[in-house]
């Protein structure tokens, strides 16, 4: 039950990664793994699905930290869509709306890229 | 349940990040019983994963051989959860604030400012080695 | 969570009615982490809602300021629970079989049967005034 | 979450109680005070819709041993129809359908009473 899981998909030069379930302490390093994986391939235009997530704890934001600096000095971004009002809640409390695009869903993130806009 | 009886559970968990959903769960057993509402039970279950979650990274260092020491208790209009270890403590006067975390780009250091965020009372008793506890509080309406 | 990692939990609860539900979403987070089906963390739930509620009844007679131990380890392909009570104690030996109550139209008695039924092993270990247990183990496949 | 709930629903000569949620050692005098009430009004053909049922314990199974003598002595019978799967295994590893009528839906049930029928 308190299993997570990311997939990705790949558009053109845009990656998506869908996370599903719960993202703690214990289930974080995946996405880290998965993260860790579009920097070696040097994708660095990445959205973010959370419309599955049930949960998501501070060592789940911890791993956006971690990756944010290097793909913005790469000319890419990390664009956050879907979360569920729970999900967003958690974001909010601890002021990342003003540091990410977050948004509705991911026509919306694509929007993001092609624009090239970043709300802050 | 009489809300102004005392009901208090103590649980004894090994300090393994794979038993934070149980932990969750057995939080959300409590709390629902007690009446909260789903929003209000999420923010309880963030708040004790964060403490959890802490005692086996910082206390225990991902030794599971030790144990995560858990009180709940309700009462009247109170729900009061302690979570206690024994390892080496901190000084919860001395963390930076998630706005410094955040524009510094550092990892981490956001569990006890979430923690702070989603609970009525959160106070801290720091006894290094023998007994460091985090004590929270949420009321009912 | 590692299959042949003993992980052990111990939870101490007030002995009263209302604190059932509480006890089965607790097994359940435990059971389910573990790896069984629904229908078999149903059964388990079951196992261990009639040997708890037999504790409030009999060993401590709605009495509420006692207290029931709970005990459950799983390791390797086995889940073992340990309920206990310092109550009176009884004769396990001496039940009538659920034929024989609901020949009878007794009412009740059906409780030790269908923790019999739902777990893979079950034993008791009695000591009246001192320590009851009911031990029930379930594997998984 | 754990609660419980009757509902009761007369039909001329025929009762019936819909159970909803968790019937176990808290929950079951609710339950039995429905049927003692059914018994002062001396309104003995029952039935027991469980479709809303999602958990029983013996302490639920008990309140039905509780009932049936008086009630079969009185010409009537309690009739349990709907059960999920995993409630009517409950009955069924104590051998109540030897004793008891369990149908699949209502409809069922209460043709039982118009045939006069008893399945034991
Ligand atoms: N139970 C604990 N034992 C020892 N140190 C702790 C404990 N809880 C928190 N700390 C200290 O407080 C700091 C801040 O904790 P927190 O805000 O949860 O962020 P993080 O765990 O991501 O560092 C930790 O880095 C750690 O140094
Ligand atoms: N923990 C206990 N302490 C004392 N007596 C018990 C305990 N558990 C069971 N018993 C005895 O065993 C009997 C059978 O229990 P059970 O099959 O659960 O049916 P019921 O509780 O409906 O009587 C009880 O009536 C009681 O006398």
């Amino acid at each position: 039950m308190n299993g997570f899981e990311v997939v990705r998909k790949d558009l053109e030069d845009v990656s998506t990664l869908f996370l599903k379930g719960y993202l703690d302490a214990h289930t974080y390093p995946q996405f880290e793994s998965a993260l860790q994986k579009l920097m070696d391939e040097r994708r660095f235009k990445i959205i973010v699905n959370f419309s599955d997530l049930s949960y998501i704890s501070s060592a789940g934001l911890g791993v956006f930290m971690g990756f944010i600096e290097t793909v913005r000095e790469n000319a890419g971004d990390i664009k956050l869509c879907a979360m569920s009002p729970k999900v967003f809640k958690v974001f909010d409390l601890l002021g990342f709306p003003t540091i990410y695009d977050i948004v509705n869903d991911e026509t919306q993130a694509h929007q993001k890229f092609t624009d090239g806009s970043r709300t802050n | 349940m009489n809300k102004n009886e005392t009901n208090k559970f103590t649980l004894k968990i090994p300090s393994r990040t794979s038993n934070l959903g149980i932990i969750r769960e057995f939080i959300q057993g409590i709390a629902r019983q007690f009446g909260f509402s789903d929003d209000t039970i999420g923010e309880i279950q963030l708040a004790v994963d964060e403490a959890c979650s802490n005692v086996i990274k910082h206390a225990y260092q991902y030794d599971n051989n030790k144990k995560i020491d858990i009180m709940v208790e309700t009462n009247g209009s109170k729900l009061t959860i302690i979570i206690s270890d024994r390892g080496k403590g901190f000084d919860p006067a001395k963390l930076e604030t998630p706005e410094q975390r955040l524009q510094k780009h550092a990892r981490g250091g956001l569990g006890i400012a979430l923690i702070k965020k989603v609970m009525d009372e959160v106070s801290f008793d720091i006894h290094p080695g023998s007994r460091n506890e985090v004590r929270m509080v949420k009321y009912i309406s």
